[in-house]
């Protein structure tokens, strides 16, 4: 058994396997399927200040090894979070952090306090990259000034663990990174869904009811895998890499682009055990490698 | 019984017409309650263009060989390859998923409606009404007497009647224009449904503007199917539910259909 | 029979399934399978001033549902291209054009420059896109004032049709497409790859050799589909939709989304005679859905 | 003769051992000649981690049935695929594509030298040397004796000598450390030689230190296979020059190997 510890900033991961925020309920929907005290950590569901319906169904079409959404943070507030639904997730004895979202600054910085009073909350990922939100969201994490404002403010209030979300859908994401990085950001997880767009030929109509949806799953990896070691080289906290991973290989490349941790999103739809077999998989990798610990293949990419 | 993941072993695979096959699934570990309405998510290997499970009501239980039996209308890649799968292989299967149809606690005279692939769902419904000793009736509405198929299956359990679009078995045109709707109807305490959208609309109105119990089951497009993903959502009178969780089955006053 | 015909600009075009830079040679390597003739057009690989070597091997990675490529526009040379290839392509009878890139904005004129006097070529294509050399391509694709710099630089010495091709690592692709536009392209064609990167995790080194390379293939049609959606509503010239088409279906979201005509490209490897089954398929398709032209249904995505 | 793709049925499956199979392909149309050395590129379906076509030497070529062969060594999710292709289905190909090996106008003394599945490429070769009236000697070097397949059918066109890394067959070592190369290299007029890249690097250094004609067999990852994509390219003093048309037989003398 190879060491698999690894640590984001303050938190401690008993390994370096998370769940993906909308991807993972709030672990409890799993507990028939696994043990989630045996993740590194899970990410609830995305979070805003005021209860939000979401979107018009339909929300989802699948596409070429991937699918869209267009979720729209659905969720019942952050207040709804801290009373009724935190409660029962003091029973993981695991990382458990909650991605906070927001159409107004002010509405991250009301969230964030509210989670900011939850002890065993390990830490919020701020998502400045949800593409399926009409005000706020993507929006904020296009362009250096508004992650700026937005990272820098939430920092204010908030103490424990900062991981920033970063969209794919940018130019340039090593800037936007080190904006992140510089305006506080413990940490930045990558990637969120790439804008997509399906169309039903047969009714001529789009598929999703706000016409475009984020796009996640395999299809996408190999541009995350490029952006997350894009941002290796930008800039100095610790990454959190994602998208389409389905497999412990998977998983090790983007420890080898310079992740220190990853989290399993649209994978854990097919297979609600595959974090499980993922982290085994690593276990199995580093053994054979002759590697004694996780640590000795983050960034280590042979040029 | 709570939600697993296991390979099912096929052991039997039914072609009963072009397009229609009924595979009964053998599970490893003990079975236990598998409510009617519930559904299985369904793995498919083997297919590039399936990246996602597909959703299948679970058709019958048999408890004693510890089976289950899907029933697959072929219409795409995912269903072709499922209802194509051979004896003997396996389909990794999550299950049982979603809640169930209500079961009245005492006898009543029942009116199952179901169209296309929706039939899938009421069998095991049937079965139970009957078992309880409920006086059910089934109306089964196809496109060609050659897609009503499972109809002996059906009569075991109730009082069977069709309606084919063609005319070519029982009366022609639309299952929602069957005359049993029309002059029957008031006698019935409890209506359940499954099938096309605007088929369970036309009978849900049908119910509403005659205050009978009306229970539908939806298929909303799935990606997860035990409520995490928040895709598969419908609209009701508490705001968006999701069909995988809160459903498939809704009483027809929770629903915000404008009928 | 449907009538299938198309138009780019002052380009008519017999059907509108066109060939994808890069991935059609010159036309003559497919001689064996099909008669080029029959289709829209082809676009020749991307053509330089100067010969280039191209990037080192290995040059491919296989992906889920696509592949990366660094291929790095390997080509002879636009002289080279005068006088030793194009007498070749005299014989098609339908629209050939020249996809076009430079290092500098001299050398994308002198490029367009040589192409201007070949008589039997139709138009260029101004790629301003390529994630694959180290010096211009995409570069020139990704800020609105190196867009209009290149494009009106290139227009002035070039007459006939001018397609500008647009790249899809961007944050704001309308944006860059009116700028393209309002310098003097008469029609845009997108998109190009977008930048990715794959591992061997095995051998802990990139799969490339350039370790960037650009995604092509089904896996980015939904990225594709909702940039031309964008840009559709962006602009006002017309149209050429790519990425990741496979068959006719895709082909038809594409017109749905707003393109005049498509480019069909990884999908050629794959299977040779695709472009013409594409054609077909497309022509099925009008005739069941009882459409007389293929312009009833361009831009016809019923919101 | 001209490139085509056409659906080939599967006659007959040789499972050769563990992860070797020889697949027998029927062509539709009339063959006509194929050379030493040239490749089919094979469509994989229902793999849905297989996105291009695969490449693999043509075997032997049966004029007469008017077949062609395929020899496939298991090592990813495509060759499984291929290689587990059940008799009378069929397996849409591209073929003949590539160059040739150079075939002597005169009959000489020749060695042939393969490892894994190299030796694929170098089973038609032995063949047509064989009809010329060539004297060929063939080595083959493998893991274990396991993988030592089809020298049978090797040694009816030569006489073969094999190593094997466990010496279980032949010589022990590597196929390069092969007594033949030691001893009898300066008797042949010509090599020819295919596997794995440092194998062949090696055999082309002996070849090139004793002014032999010698010709390898690349086998750089391919996505089209006939000229279009440039992404096979290997290093050659006329620059970078594709594998799958310009090769992939290259005379020694042509790669820029430091050898
Ligand atoms: C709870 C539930 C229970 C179901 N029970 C059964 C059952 O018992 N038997 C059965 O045969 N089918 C059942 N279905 C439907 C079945 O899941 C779909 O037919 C299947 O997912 C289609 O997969 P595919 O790959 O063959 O088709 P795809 O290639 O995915 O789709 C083919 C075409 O059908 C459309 N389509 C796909 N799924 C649906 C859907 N759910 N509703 C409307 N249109 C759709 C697509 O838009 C597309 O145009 C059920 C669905 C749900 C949600
Ligand atoms: C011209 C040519 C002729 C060939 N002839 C034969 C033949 O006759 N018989 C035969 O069995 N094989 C032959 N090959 C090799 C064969 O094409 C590959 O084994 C096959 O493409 C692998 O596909 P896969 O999906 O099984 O493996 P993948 O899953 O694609 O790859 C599995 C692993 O093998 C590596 N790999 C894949 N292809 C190659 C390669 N070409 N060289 C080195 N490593 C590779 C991958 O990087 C990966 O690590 C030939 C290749 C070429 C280019
Ligand atoms: C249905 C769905 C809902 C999602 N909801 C959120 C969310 O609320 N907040 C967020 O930051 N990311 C959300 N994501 C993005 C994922 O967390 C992840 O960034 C993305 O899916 C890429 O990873 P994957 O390819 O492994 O799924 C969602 C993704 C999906 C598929
Ligand atoms: C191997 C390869 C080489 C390419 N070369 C060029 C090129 O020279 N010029 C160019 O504009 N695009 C080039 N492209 C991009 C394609 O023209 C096209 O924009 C892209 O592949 C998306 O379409 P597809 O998904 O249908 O392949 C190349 C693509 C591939 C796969
Ligand atoms: S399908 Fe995922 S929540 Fe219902
Ligand atoms: S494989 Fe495409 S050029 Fe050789």
């Amino acid at each position: 058994m190879a060491d698999l510890s690894t640590t984001i900033h303050k938190l401690e991961l008993k390994n370096p396997v998370l769940t993906a925020s909308g991807t993972f309920g709030y672990g409890l929907e799993y507990d028939d399927f696994l043990d989630v005290s045996l993740l590194g950590g899970i990410v609830v569901k995305g979070t805003t200040i005021h209860p939000r319906q979401g979107n018009a169904y339909p929300r989802m079409a699948e596409t070429a090894s991937g699918m869209l959404n267009s979720v729209g943070l659905q969720n019942r507030g952050a207040r709804y979070f801290a009373t009724d639904i935190y409660p029962k997730l003091t029973k993981y004895n695991t990382n458990v952090l909650v991605n906070v979202s927001g159409s107004t600054i002010e509405e991250y910085i009301a969230c964030a306090e509210i989670i900011n009073e939850l002890d065993h909350i390990a830490g919020i990922e701020l998502n400045i990259s949800c593409p399926n939100v009409k005000e706020g969201g993507m929006s904020f994490g296009t362009s250096c000034g508004s992650i700026e404002n937005v990272v820098s403010a939430v920092r204010k209030v908030y103490q424990k663990t900062m991981i920033v979300k970063l969209t794919p859908n940018v130019t340039d994401i090593g800037e936007l990174a080190r904006a992140a990085e510089y305006s506080g950001a413990d940490s930045l997880s990558l990637i969120n869904t790439l804008l997509g767009m399906a169309i039903n030929a047969e009714t001529r109509k789009p598929v999703l009811a706000t016409i475009t949806g984020g796009l996640s799953g395999p299809a996408i990896k190999p541009i995350a895998l490029r952006m997350v070691w894009e941002v290796a080289k930008a800039v100095n906290v610790p990454l959190v890499g994602m998208g389409g991973i389905m497999n412990a290989t998977d998983a090790i490349e983007f420890f080898l682009a310079g992740a220190s941790a990853i989290q399993v999103g649209t994978a854990n739809y097919i297979d609600p055990t595959i974090t499980l077999k993922i982290i085994d998989g690593i276990d199995s990798y580093l053994n054979y490698h002759k590697f004694n610990k996780l640590s000795d293949i983050i960034g280590c990419l042979q040029l | 019984m709570r939600k697993t993941v296991q390979n099912l072993k096929v052991i039997e695979n039914l072609q009963l017409n072009d397009d229609h096959h009924l595979l009964q699934l053998e599970v490893p570990d003990q079975l236990e309650t598998i409510f009617p309405g519930q559904f299985a998510n369904l793995l498919v290997n083997h297919s590039p263009g399936v990246f996602l499970r597909r959703p299948f009501s679970i058709y019958s239980v048999d408890y004693i060989k510890n089976t289950i039996s899907v029933f697959i209308k072929e219409i795409g890649e995912g269903t072709r390859a499922l209802g194509q799968t051979p004896v003997n292989s396996y389909i990794n299967s999550m299950f049982p998923l979603g809640n169930s149809f209500t079961i009245p606690n005492e006898p009543e005279k029942i009116l199952l409606v179901g169209g296309g692939s929706g039939v899938a769902s009421l069998m095991n419904l049937a079965q139970e009404l009957n078992k309880n000793l409920n006086d059910v009736y089934i109306l089964i509405g196809a496109r060609s007497s050659a897609d009503l198929v499972e109809l002996e299956h059906f009569s075991q359990y109730g009082t069977v009647y069709t309606t084919t679009e063609d005319g070519t078995q029982g009366e022609k045109g639309y299952v929602t224009n069957h005359s049993i709707l029309r002059d029957q109807f008031g006698q019935f305490k409890r209506i359940y449904s499954c099938g096309p959208e605007p088929m369970m609309r036309a009978v849900a109105a049908k119910a509403k503007s005659q205050s009978v119990f009306c229970e539908v089951s939806l298929e909303n497009t799935m990606a997860c199917g035990f409520g995490v993903c928040l895709c598969c959502v419908t609209e009701t009178i508490e705001g968006h539910k999701c069909v995988c969780t809160d459903g498939p089955v809704f009483n027809i006053n929770q629903l915000k259909w404008q009928i």
